[in-house]
C-alpha cells in the first residue's frame, strides 16, 4: 500500500536549506562529480577545490535538485569537508552527515549518502583524471555510498521504461 | 522526535499565511461546529437502537440529519450508509460487493482512481479475481473507447471517480455509464465522488450509478464521518465484524456529533453552491493562468476551463523538486502539497501524474493547490506575488543540474 | 417514520433523570470538549506527513497526544495504533494478524467476548481458520481449565477481555497469559480491554499481552477514535485499504480534534483514577445491592466485590420482559438497557447472559446499568427510589402469565 | 451478524402501553388462550366473556408478558373486537391490529401476530369446548397467525434445547 511519510527534520536542515552554505557553480573546480537522477527527484553536482601536493580542499560547492534534506546534506558534507584532505573527507560516511543534521528521518538516508557517494566520485575523478595515481587508501571496489547512487541511476532508466520516455 | 518544536522555531510563523492544502486537512466551517456542540455536551448522544427517551430522541435526529446528507444527491435517505471515512465507503463498495455477488470476477478501475479504490480491488487478487486498468488521456481523462472494449460478460464492477482528486479532471460520468449499462445492465457502476462533492451537481436520482463514495470534510465538514450511497437492490456485506444498530453495513459509526456537522456541512455548502463555485472557479482560474504565465517552465497538469474541478490547482514548476518547493512555500507562508516522490513512503512519484504521461521530473516538480470557498482574492494575489521567487530560488539551488 | 416526533411528545420529559446507559452512548466531559475546540476551528487541522508549517505543526502535536494516550499503559506512544472505534481494532488484531501469520490456522476466543471479537474470529472460517469457544462459569468468568486444554501446535491467537462489558466480570488476565505463554510463547495474546480501560490497571510494559483494544468514548472522551496496543515485533497488515500517513496500519485516521479530546480524556481519567474508581464502586454496590434486596425475585448477574467492574450493574428482574423494563423506566427518567431478545434484530437473547446459565426469560428480564464518575449518590437515591414501581407495573401486566 | 434494532413506535404504542385498556385476568371469562413463550420473551394471555346465543364479545382482556408493542397489540386488539361477534373478531388481521397502532417496525409484526393468535386460540376454543360445533365459516386449516404462535412455541422448545434447560 503506498503511503505518505512525516519527516520531523531537525532544524538544522531547515536551517541549510534557508541559507545553504557553499551552494552554487564553481568555475575554477579542480574536479566537478554528479550522483542520482532527476528522474528519481534527487541529483547532487559536487565541486571540489583542491591544493596540488597537499590535496587540501580548499573550496568546494554543491548544486542540488532535490528535497530539504537533499540539500542540507549536501551542503552540510561541503562545511564538514573544508580544510580537510582528500583522505579525510573521503572517510566521511552517511552517518557522520546524518548525525551532524541531528538526524535525517529514516526514509531519508538515502539524501546523505547521496552526497557522500557524489563526494566519493569527485575524489576518485581527482586521482583518475588529474594524478593519474590511485593512492593506497583508496578502495579499489566501490563503497556502499557510492553503489547508492548507481542503485537511484540505474532505477532512474528503469522509471524512464516504465512510462516509455 | 521531540526536535519537530525547534524545526517550527527554526521556521517561524510568517506574517501572512495561505492554506490551499485542503484536500490533506482542513478546518471546519465555525458554523458547522457550532451545530455540533450541543451533541457533544448534552443532546442526542444515545444509542438509536435503545428504546428509551435518549434512544429515541437520537434516532429522530439521526433520521433527520440523513435526510439532510442525501438531499444533495436526491436520492432516499435510506440508500445512503454512513461511514467513518471515504476511504471505508470506497472499501465497502469494492469489497462489500464481492462478498456478495459471486461469479464474476473482473474489475475495472482507472489508472488515476484514488489508492483506496486501486489497492481495494487489486487486495481481492488471492481471491481469483482480475482487475482491469483503464487509461487516461494526458489531460486525466478516462479513455471510453477502451472501457468500451474491456467490458465483457465476466464484468461484476466498474469503478470510475466522478472528479480526480489531484489533477481536477472532470470525468465522463454520463457516458461511462452509459457505457456500461448498455453493455450489460447487471454490472454494478461504483464511483468515488469525494472530490465532486459540491464541485458538481450529483443528482443520482435520475441515473443508474449504483454506488458512490462521498464524504463531510471536502465540504468543511467534520473529519470521522462519511457516506456511501446505495441504490436499492444493491446488495453489501460490511467489510469489518461488530454490534451494528442503525446502519446495518458498518458498525460503530453512529456518532452524533459528527452527524450534525455533516448535515451542517451540507446545508451550508448546498445553500451557497453556485456562489461558492463561482468564486472558487475565479480564483481557481486566476492562480492556474496567473502561475503559467507570470513563471516560466511551467506546466499545467489536467484540463483546463469547464472540464476542470472548480477548486483545483495543479502545476508542475521544470527544474524545481516538489518537497522543498512545499518547505519554501511554506516559509512564505503558503501551504500546499507535491506530487513528488520525496513526500512518499516507496519514493515513487504521484501515480496520477505519471498516469497522464508527466514524466518523473515533471511529476517532482509539481504542486496541488485547492482553492476553498474561505480562501480570498487578496490571497490569491499574494500567492501570486511571491510564488515567483519562491521558484526562483528553488532553480537557483538546482543551478546547472541538467534535467 | 417521522412519527419519533410524536413518540417523544407523548413520552414526555421526565422530571428527573438519570443516565445510565453509558455503554450505549456518552455525552463527552466538558473539559476535553475544551480542549477539542482549537483543533476544529484554527489548528493543527493538517495532515501530519505533509512538509509544510501546518503539517509539521499537526505533527508535532499528533506526536505529544500519543504520548499521553499511552501512558496509562505504560508502553511506547509507537506501539499504539490509531483506529476509528474499538470494533476496528478488535477486527485490525484479529483479522490484521491472520493477513501476517501464515500456518497456524487456531484461534480461541471466550463465549462472553464482544461480538466484534467472535464475529471477526468466525469470519475467517471461509480462510480455514478453526474457532475454539472457551466456556465461562455462572460468573462469566473464563475457564482456565480448559484454556489450558485447548492450546495447542496449531493456535495462532488466544483473544480474551479484560472485563466483559455486559456483566462486569473482571477476568484473570494475569493467570490466562501465564497459560498462554508458559505452553507457547509464539501464541499471540490480544485482550480487549474497551471495558477495562480506566477501571482497572493495565499496565502493559511489564506483562506479555501481544495486543489490546482500547477507546476513547468509555472514560468521557469522544466517539470515532480508538486505539490498538500492538507489542514491538508483532506484525499486523491493515484491514482496509487506503493511502497511509503517520499510522501505518489504518488509512485516514489522523483526526485532530478527536485526538486532542482522547488525550484529554486520558489525563482527567487517570490524574482522578482512584477518585473515580472509589465513587462508581460506592454507587455500583449501593445500586446492585439495593435492587437485589428491596425487589423480591431480583437476580444478579455477573459477581460480587472486587471482581466485578466497578462502573457495572446488570440484574434480572424476573416476571418482567426487558424492552417493556427499559420503556418504563424511561418513562420514569432512568435510562438503560437490556439483554432482552426483543431489542434484538435475531430475537435472540444476550449471548453472555444464556452463556453464564440464564434461562431465556431470565435473561429477557435484564437490565445493564453503568455508572459514570457523572453519576450522583442523589441519581442513585432516586433510581433505588423509583425501580420498585417500575417492576410493580411490569409485572402487574404480565399478571398470572406463568414463567 | 447480531445487532440492534431501531424500533421507532408509533405513539399510539406507547399511549397503550402507559395506560392500558382491558389489561388483566378476567375471573369470570368463558374462553381463555395463550400464546408465545416467555423463553422467547413474548406471550400473551387472552380472555373472552361471549353472549350465549348472539356470540357477541361483551369483554375482553389480556394479560402479557412482553415488549411495549406485545402489550400494545394485544391491548389494541381487545379493544377492537368489543361488541364484535365472534365472526367477526376472528376476521381481524396483524395487519389491521398493526394499521391501528399506526404501524409497527417490520421486526415487530409477530407481536401483532401473537395477539391475533392468542384470540383465534381463544375463538376455537369456545368451538370445541363450548358449543361443541364448529361454524361454517370457520377454517379447519390454522391461520398465519395461529401458525406463528405454533412456531414461537416450538422455538421455545428448541432455545430450552440448546441452553440445556
Ligand atoms: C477521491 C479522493 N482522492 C484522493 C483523496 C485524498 O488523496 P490524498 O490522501 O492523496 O490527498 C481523497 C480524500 O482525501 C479522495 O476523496
Ligand atoms: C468490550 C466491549 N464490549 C461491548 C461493547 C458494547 O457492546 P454493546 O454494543 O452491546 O453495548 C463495547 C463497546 O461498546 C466493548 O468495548
Amino acid at each position: 500500500m503506498s503511503s505518505r511519510i512525516p519527516l520531523p527534520y531537525a532544524p538544522r536542515v531547515l536551517e541549510l536549506f534557508q541559507n545553504p552554505q557553499n551552494l552554487g557553480r564553481m568555475e575554477d573546480a579542480t574536479v566537478i562529480a554528479s550522483a542520482g537522477s532527476p528522474a528519481c527527484g534527487d541529483m547532487i553536482a559536487f565541486y571540489l577545490k583542491v591544493e596540488d601536493k597537499s590535496e587540501i580542499i580548499t573550496k568546494s560547492s554543491f548544486e542540488s535538485y532535490g528535497c530539504a534534506s537533499n540539500i542540507a546534506a549536501a551542503s552540510q558534507l561541503t562545511i564538514m569537508i573544508e580544510k580537510k584532505t582528500l583522505e579525510e573527507a573521503w572517510n566521511f560516511t552517511w552517518a557522520d552527515v546524518s548525525e551532524a543534521l541531528g538526524g535525517l528521518p529514516s526514509v531519508k538516508t538515502h539524501c546523505g549518502s547521496l552526497a557522500v557517494g557524489a563526494l566519493r566520485r569527485a575524489i576518485r575523478t581527482y586521482y583518475e583524471e588529474i594524478t593519474k595515481a590511485t593512492p593506497a587508501w583508496l578502495p579499489e571496489e566501490l563503497t556502499k555510498d557510492e553503489k547508492h547512487a548507481l542503485e537511484e541511476e540505474a532505477l532512474a532508466e528503469k522509471l524512464k521504461k516504465k512510462y516509455k520516455l | 522526535m521531540s526536535h519537530i518544536q525547534d524545526l517550527l522555531k527554526q521556521h517561524g510563523v510568517p506574517e501572512r499565511e495561505v492554506y490551499l492544502d485542503w484536500i490533506n486537512g482542513s478546518v471546519v466551517d465555525k458554523e458547522v461546529f457550532d451545530a455540533m456542540i450541543p451533541y457533544y455536551l448534552e443532546k442526542d448522544y444515545g444509542n438509536p437502537a435503545i428504546t428509551h427517551r435518549i434512544g429515541w430522541s437520537t434516532l429522530d435526529f439521526y433520521e433527520r440529519t440523513k435526510r439532510q446528507i442525501s438531499q444533495p444527491l436526491n436520492v432516499d435517505p435510506q440508500s445512503i450508509a454512513i461511514t467513518h471515512s471515504f476511504t471505508e465507503s470506497n472499501n465497502l463498495a469494492i469489497k462489500g460487493l464481492t462478498k456478495m455477488y459471486k461469479g464474476r470476477k473482473k474489475i475495472i478501475v482507472s489508472e488515476v482512481e484514488h489508492l483506496s479504490v486501486i489497492h481495494a480491488a487489486k487486495s481481492l487478487f488471492d481471491q481469483g479475481y482480475k482487475v482491469d486498468i483503464l487509461p487516461v488521456s494526458n489531460d486525466g481523462t478516462i479513455n471510453l473507447d477502451i472501457l468500451q472494449e474491456k467490458i465483457d460478460d465476466d464484468t461484476l464492477l466498474v469503478s470510475l471517480q466522478s472528479i480526480n482528486h489531484e489533477i481536477g479532471t472532470i470525468q465522463p460520468m454520463k457516458e461511462a455509464l452509459e457505457i456500461v449499462k448498455d453493455k450489460d445492465e447487471k454490472i454494478i457502476f461504483h464511483t468515488d465522488a469525494t472530490s465532486a462533492f459540491g464541485r458538481i451537481d450529483l443528482d443520482f436520482s435520475k441515473t443508474e450509478v449504483d454506488l458512490a463514495t462521498f464524504s463531510s470534510n471536502r465540504i468543511l465538514g467534520p473529519k470521522g464521518i462519511a457516506g456511501l450511497y446505495i441504490k436499492d437492490g444493491i446488495k453489501l456485506k460490511s467489510i469489518y465484524e461488530g454490534q451494528l444498530s442503525v446502519e446495518i453495513l458498518a458498525p460503530d459509526v453512529e456518532n452524533s456529533p459528527l452527524l450534525a456537522g455533516f448535515a451542517k456541512a451540507v446545508e451550508l455548502h448546498f445553500k451557497n453552491f453556485d456562489e461558492i463555485k463561482n468564486h472558487t472557479t475565479k480564483l481557481r482560474d486566476k492562480l492556474l493562468y496567473g502561475l503559467h504565465t507570470s513563471i516560466e517552465r511551467t506546466e499545467i497538469n489536467g484540463p483546463a476551463g469547464e472540464r476542470r474541478a472548480p477548486d483545483n490547482v495543479n502545476v508542475s514548476f521544470l527544474g524545481c523538486e516538489g518537497e522543498a518547493l512545499t518547505v519554501e512555500s511554506s516559509m512564505n507562508g503558503i501551504y500546499a502539497s507535491s506530487g513528488s516522490a520525496c513526500t512518499s513512503r516507496v519514493l515513487m512519484p504521484s501515480h496520477i501524474l505519471t498516469a497522464i504521461g508527466r514524466k518523473p521530473e515533471e511529476a517532482h516538480g509539481s504542486m496541488l493547490m485547492t482553492i476553498n470557498r474561505l480562501n480570498t482574492e487578496e490571497q490569491i494575489n499574494y500567492v501570486l506575488e511571491t510564488m515567483p521567487k519562491v521558484i526562483e530560488r528553488i532553480r537557483s539551488i538546482t543551478g546547472g543540474i541538467e534535467l
